[in-house]
């Protein structure tokens, strides 16, 4: 039977509008992992890109080392369908949503970071969208417990990494993505106690708006 | 009339189907297309399989080679394994001759993903000598004919073909060090036990779930997950890109049915394989 | 000063760029049969003394050949060729717009596509195009479009698609018959069907439909003239030859003479790709059929 | 290869008096225009020509470098032919557009030089150490322009740059540690010469009309549909036969083209090995002191 | 079965003697004077007073008017001049003609004569049937009408000596090289046509009847032409490739003068081809011009 063995998250922080030249801009930091998101948007797109009835999303995920390969680039993909999910791509037809992602530092949990990065992102860039979404990255140690928001040396340790994205409205999973071997029941485990650990984003994502909102007033 | 009818409206098509628990093919909302697998059938690989689904509307050949190779410093006693997934102009009429898609990069990591996860090579049989030779597995997917769940088909054809490859022994002469084949004797097998399968489903309308979609299936879906199973009834990959939010139970049910698909599929790739033998 | 030259010397790397699109292997790695002993292939004795070859195949005898139509539920036509080792498939797609933008042509135009899977060969292939597979396009090219009639597609192009998923020999020749079936799959219109074979020579014989062993191997033969191989593409009702090409080194008098069997090797093949065509059409025609009878 | 246009009564002009065999310039069917050629025309590389015929100019300059042999044939040194095709040849050449020409006249080469006999003739003399080092001869052309006949002018030009490539010689001397060490030899006049007896040259048969023609203008080109392109050598042995164009040829009228293709590349050698021989003379007799025409 | 191959240093060629210097050679930037009294033409530019030449060639003066005709360049038009061009577009209402020209020029479907009478209107069905009259790859012979602001040519064939061209064969040769003149269409007596073009375009012929040729070139006759009509056809075109590789002035005597040179060796047509051959043809013509002028 696993049971939740570290239910905190790492403290998180956020700050937006940290680049002057892109449409909207956030640094997400979960612990020590750090990610920086740039979004550009709706802009000009290339013809081969074009969609006749919905803008086109493109992410481009910069790791801190080394040339991105396939697994950037499935990356990518990934943060990209979730993205298009929670935005209206609809509105704008024609046009092409650009984030840009720069790994920062990576401590554990790079891709909830990711997304959540995105996320104060495109909210900074005053994009239309359906719904917020946050992400959750999840651990299930040797022992089959379950560890929330793990550092690199428990994803490394644990038997199983599970990353899930959740939509503000319903909860339901937009996003999800795991590596190593687990059984369907610890699945379920790690969703829930994501799926609980996602309010408190959600909520740290509203307070971070009502602040800026205070400063801007 | 019905031509007509998918032309104009193809959701709406679909929907009139899927609400009745039927799809345009005539499949029920769970069940999986055919499939048909060979191994062994091409002689200039080390292992190889074709897999089929649908009489041919999705076909996958896979086949693997082995070369040696000095392994990675920090890994001295680890083989490469080294799955992509190619998707030529062949296959379908939206691709052109280039370089690889957007599709095939994820698929390609998919299926290093899989390999990778599920375990299901025997890390010490590719080891020939630490630290100086190792074999290094050119697993190579081509895709034939795409009709949609290329995934199922990718991870289903490069796991046969690992399940078919062997390697011939290699004896390294302690004093001059020289490497040489050996033919005489018998070649090793190089697959461990576990057997992952991989099952995709297709959510439509944010309610109706739907497996194995077709390409047009595919191109009406609002979202698709692929959920990879082991023999045991645990799980090796997880995957959903975006796309319309699922509830824990739902994806529960995508899980459960996986379980059901695995069996079937292993059952049959052990009998083609049985029946290789003999 | 010596040292000096011999430094300033720099080995030509003929590395590929690193394929960022795909997954990395190891930088260098070499084959098995590398290592292998003896290395290096028999080319001795490929026919024996009763005159057959190691397959048991007599010198003017071609393989059996598998054929099946519409392999490809995307394309417009394909089909899969089996030489008994040797397989081959190919897909037609189009007439289509084409694909760049060109000067004004009141012809069609054709395209073609040439690959060896990666595992298709003893040696492994990469994944990218190499100078022999865009030489056997070209080839491939040149063999086909006499035979399409291209003004009957202006502004549009054809494109055909070939991929040998295992060598075992007259791969080319496998190809163009392969792709002139596609076309005809495809309903392109065509002044004829083009037929390819190869032949071999190896000393006094003449070796139809060669296996891979059975192929010439760079300096490997006896050094002598008169040895070589040469694959033919033929276009049997107009009586036009629409492709040659030859390896090796010869007299043109055996030229000739290898020629004359390779058109006969294609009088053999052309038979079964019409029997095979016109089955194809039976079946997709009582298909129809069905459907019909369904609908009402 | 260049987008020249031509009226329909131009054509007829070129196709009848082929058919009568006096063209356009006077010349019969199977006559060259003149040629020119010019050995040793860049001094830093070791063997270089230049060719004009008519028209038609290239630049052949040939480069040795030590590589490590090719593992199946470790006892031999290797050719590599790289074709470059100057904007300033043809506007259409500019950016990535005469690639495809410039790839097909280096496999088209690459394939009359494959030959055993000419492999082994000219490669074997370029091992070093066997499996270790050997030459590699860079084999640099470049089309400066062109006005029909190209390939036949680069493989002339070819010949003639290998027959005049000096490539120094190299001592071994087995060091203690079994590594081989290898010394160039400091006399510049101690050089191994390139063997070229074996080496064939490229004669196109353009076929126009009924007939066929040999060293076609750039508007003859186009009246041909189809043409033969055969590698000959000094004894009349084919080491190359390609059917290039997007045309078909009757069979017999292939005969006839060889034999044709024959003759002219026999005369062609004859007359080049002369040449050849001539210019070495002139070089031991004037030494130094040779002007070269060079570019002017 | 010849193969005329030589080296470049086995090549001897005479100097072709160059009868009298220019007089006045300049280059770009070179100063031709500071005369303001002087009108600024082609080939010059003015800067502080000065006329500064932007072509290398020679200088022309006509009245006050200085030019620099340069020696090589591509065609400029004037109205009158009689060209040979090659249809490169058919577009709407117009085709597109290759001149050697900056710009292709322009001929208009209503600047030419179609099948049926000089005076017919053109209708509709015309419009569509322009690529039947004349289609890419077309050779026509034709006058300037006028030059367009941009320097553009636009031609016309309303007579019926232009039209389209039937068998023969084009030279290409710099526009230096011909002078405007009364005609340039000449019967040679050697039993071909030639037409000099202005713009450096050169089309031989066999000479066809004049009452046959009344119909601006759209009823072709594809026939064989006779070998004795081909081989003058093929001497011309040698003698004319070999006139403009030495700079020669191109009219209809110095061709008919290189021709009976070149006959008068005892050279066979082919034998044109060698650079020998050529130079001494071509200084015979010259020596043969100079007498006689």
């Amino acid at each position: 039977m696993s049971c939740l063995k570290q239910s905190n998250l790492r403290g998180f922080a956020c700050e937006q509008s940290c680049l002057t030249r892109s449409d909207g801009s956030a640094t997400f930091n979960q612990g020590e992992t750090t990610v920086l998101a740039a979004v550009y948007g709706p802009v000009e797109v290339k013809l081969s890109k074009e969609h006749v009835e919905k803008a086109a999303v493109d992410v481009i995920y910069k790791p801190k080392v080394g040339i991105p390969g396939c697994k950037e680039k499935a990356t990518e993909q990934l943060i990209k369908s979730t993205c298009e999910t929670v935005l209206l791509v609809a509105l704008h037809p024609r046009t092409a949503v650009v984030i840009v992602l720069q790994e920062m530092q990576n401590t554990g949990s790079l891709l909830s970071c990711c997304i959540n990065a995105c996320c104060q992102a495109l909210m900074d860039a005053g994009i239309n969208m359906r719904c917020l979404v946050c992400a959750v990255t999840t651990t299930v140690d040797q022992e089959g417990h379950i560890i929330l928001d793990p550092t690199s040396k428990q994803e490394e340790d644990g038997k199983a990494v599970l990353t899930f994205a959740f939509d503000s409205k319903t909860n339901g999973v937009i996003m999800t993505t795991t590596s190593g071997i687990y059984s369907s029941q610890e699945y379920q485990e790690c969703l829930l106690s994501a799926q609980h650990a996602s309010a408190k984003i959600f909520e740290f994502y509203r307070d971070s708006i009502l602040k800026k909102l205070s400063r801007v007033s | 009339m019905a031509d007509v009818f998918k032309k104009v409206e193809p959701a709406e098509y679909y929907r009139r189907h899927l609400t009745h628990d039927a799809r345009p093919d005539g499949r029920q909302l769970l069940a999986f297309r055919d499939v048909v697998v060979s191994v062994g059938t091409i002689g200039t690989a080390d292992g190889s399989a074709l897999v089929r689904l649908g009489g041919g509307g999705t076909t996958v050949v896979c086949g693997v080679k082995a070369e040696l190779a000095s392994p990675r410093p920090d890994t001295p006693a680890r083989g490469y394994v080294v799955p992509n997934v190619e998707l030529p102009a062949l296959c379908a009429a939206t691709l052109r001759p280039g370089p690889p898609t957007a599709l095939a990069q994820t698929l390609s990591q998919a299926m290093a993903d899989l390999i990778e996860n599920s375990g299901c090579v025997d890390a010490g049989a590719l080891c020939v000598s630490p630290g100086r030779l190792v074999w290094a597995l050119h697993v190579d997917a081509v895709c034939l004919a795409h009709n949609g769940n290329l995934a199922d088909a990718c991870a289903a054809a490069v796991v046969a073909a690992l399940r078919d490859t062997t390697l011939p022994a290699i004896t390294i002469d302690d004093e001059t060090g020289r490497v040489r084949v050996d033919s005489g004797r018998e070649r090793a097998p190089v697959a461990a036990s576990a057997f992952p399968v991989a099952a995709s489903f297709a959510k439509f309308d944010n309610d109706i779930l739907f497996a194995d979609p077709t390409a047009e299936e595919e191109a009406l879906a609002t979202a698709t997950v692929t959920v990879a199973t082991l023999e045991d009834g645990s799980l090796c990959l997880l995957h959903k890109a975006g796309g319309s939010a699922m509830t824990e139970k739902e994806l529960q049910q995508c899980v459960d049915r996986a379980q059901v698909r695995g069996a079937e599929l292993r059952h049959l790739v052990n009998k083609v394989a049985a029946s290789k033998e003999c | 000063m010596l040292t000096s030259m011999l430094t300033s010397i720099t080995i030509y790397l003929n590395a590929m760029p690193l394929d960022r699109m795909r997954i990395p292997g190891p930088e260098d790695s070499k084959p098995p049969f590398v290592y292998e002993t003896p290395s290096g292939v028999d080319v001795s004795n490929l026919v024996k003394t009763n005159g057959c070859r190691k397959d048991g195949r007599k010198a003017d005898h071609i393989r059996p050949m598998f054929i099946k139509c519409g392999i490809i539920s995307q394309a417009q036509g394909s089909v899969y060729i089996e030489f008994n080792n040797t397989k081959v498939i190919c897909g037609v797609y189009g007439p289509r717009e084409f694909g760049k933008r060109e000067d004004f042509s009141m012809n069609g135009r054709l395209t073609c596509d040439f690959k060896f899977a990666t595992f298709s060969c003893k040696q492994r292939r990469q994944h990218q195009q190499d100078a022999e597979e865009k030489e056997l396009s070209q080839l491939l090219l040149q063999s086909l479009s006499p035979a399409v009639c291209l003004h009957k597609f202006p502004k549009a192009q054809v494109d055909i698609y070939v991929i040998i998923l295992e060598n075992d020999g007259s791969a080319l020749s496998a190809a163009v018959t392969c792709g002139s079936l596609a076309l005809a799959d495809a309903g392109i219109e065509m002044y004829d069907m083009v037929v390819a074979c190869s032949a071999r020579k190896y000393f006094n014989s003449i070796l139809l439909d060669p296996t891979a062993a059975e192929e010439i191997v760079p300096m490997k033969t006896n050094e002598s003239v008169d040895e070589g191989e040469m694959t033919v593409a033929y276009m049997p009702s107009l009586n036009q030859v629409s492709g040659l090409i030859l390896k090796g080194e010869m007299h043109t008098q055996v030229c000739a003479q290898i020629m004359k069997s390779c058109l006969e090797g294609c009088n053999l093949i052309y038979p079964v790709l019409q029997q095979s065509l016109i089955t194809s059409i039976r079946k997709s025609l009582s298909n129809v059929d069905l459907q019909g009878s369904k609908e009402l | 290869m260049t987008d020249l246009l031509l009226s329909e009564a131009e054509k007829m002009f070129i196709i009848h008096g082929v058919q009568d065999n006096l063209r356009v310039d006077g010349r019969s069917c199977d006559d060259y225009r003149h040629i020119e050629l010019e050995t040793d025309v860049v001094s830093s590389a070791n063997g270089s020509a230049r060719l004009k015929l008519s028209q038609t100019d290239v630049l052949v300059g040939v480069k040795a470098d030590l590589t490590t042999p090719p593992t199946d044939n470790p006892d031999v040194g290797t050719l590599e032919f790289f074709v470059d095709c100057s904007a300033n040849a043809a506007p259409t050449f500019e950016g990535r557009g005469g690639e495809d020409l410039a790839r097909d006249i280096s496999s088209t080469l690459a394939r009359a030089y494959s030959s055993d006999r000419c492999s082994s003739s000219m490669l074997k003399a370029l091992c070093v150490v066997p499996s270790e080092q050997c030459w590699v001869l860079y084999i640099d052309i470049l089309i400066l322009e062109c006005g029909g006949s190209l390939y036949d002018a680069v493989s002339i030009a070819v010949k003639a740059a290998l027959s005049s490539t000096k490539v120094p010689v190299v001592k071994v001397t087995s060091s203690d540690g079994g590594k081989p060490e290898l010394e160039l030899s400091d006399d510049p006049y101690d050089s191994l010469r390139i063997n070229v007896k074996h080496a064939p040259c490229n004669v196109t048969l353009s076929k126009i009309g009924h007939s066929h023609v040999v060293d076609a203008s750039l508007e003859e080109e186009v009246c041909s549909l189809a043409s033969l392109m055969m590698a000959v050598t000094e004894e009349g042995t084919v080491t190359m036969l390609k059917k290039s164009a997007c045309g078909s040829l009757h069979p017999e009228s292939i005969y006839e083209m060889l034999e044709t293709g024959k003759n002219v590349g026999l005369n062609l050698n004859k007359q080049l090995t002369r040449q050849l021989l001539d210019e070495e003379c002139l070089h031991t007799q004037m030494g130094t002191n040779r002007e070269p025409k060079g570019f002017l | 079965m010849a193969v005329d191959l030589r080296l470049s240093c086995r090549i001897k060629q005479k100097p072709t003697t160059i009868y009298k210097e220019p007089d006045h050679l300049v280059t770009p930037g070179d100063v031709i004077t500071t005369d303001t009294g002087f009108m600024r033409g082609h080939g010059t530019y003015m800067e502080d007073d000065k006329l500064y030449a932007s072509v290398a060639g020679t200088v022309e003066r006509v009245n006050k008017l200085i030019c620099v005709q340069p020696l090589k360049s591509r065609y400029s038009g004037e109205v009158g001049d009689v060209v040979v061009g090659r249809i490169a577009e058919v577009g709407q209402k117009r085709w597109k003609v290759d001149t050697n020209s900056r710009l292709d020029s322009a001929l208009l479907l209503s600047s030419v004569n179609l099948p049926g009478g000089e005076l017919r209107r053109k209708t509709a069905e015309d419009e569509l049937m322009m690529r039947q009259y004349l289609s890419e790859g077309d050779l026509i012979s034709a006058e300037v009408q006028a030059v367009f602001h941009d320097g553009a040519l636009s031609l016309h064939t309303r007579s019926l000596k232009y039209g389209k061209l039937s068998q023969g064969t084009l030279v290409k040769v710099s526009p230096s090289l011909v002078k405007r003149r009364k005609t340039h269409f000449h019967n040679l007596p050697c039993g071909a046509s030639v037409i000099v073009g202005n713009n450096g375009y050169i089309w031989i012929s066999p000479t066809v009847n004049e009452e046959a040729d009344s119909t601006g070139g759209f009823v072709q006759d594809l026939n064989p032409v006779a070998t004795a009509d081909r081989e003058v056809v093929a001497r011309l075109h040698n003698c004319i490739l070999a006139m403009a590789r030495h700079r020669m002035m191109l009219s209809d005597t110095s061709i008919i003068y290189t021709y009976e040179a070149s006959l008068a060796i005892g050279s066979l047509v082919k034998d044109l081809l060698k650079p020998e051959m050529e130079s001494e043809v071509v200084t015979m013509a010259r020596e043969r011009l100079e007498t006689e002028s």
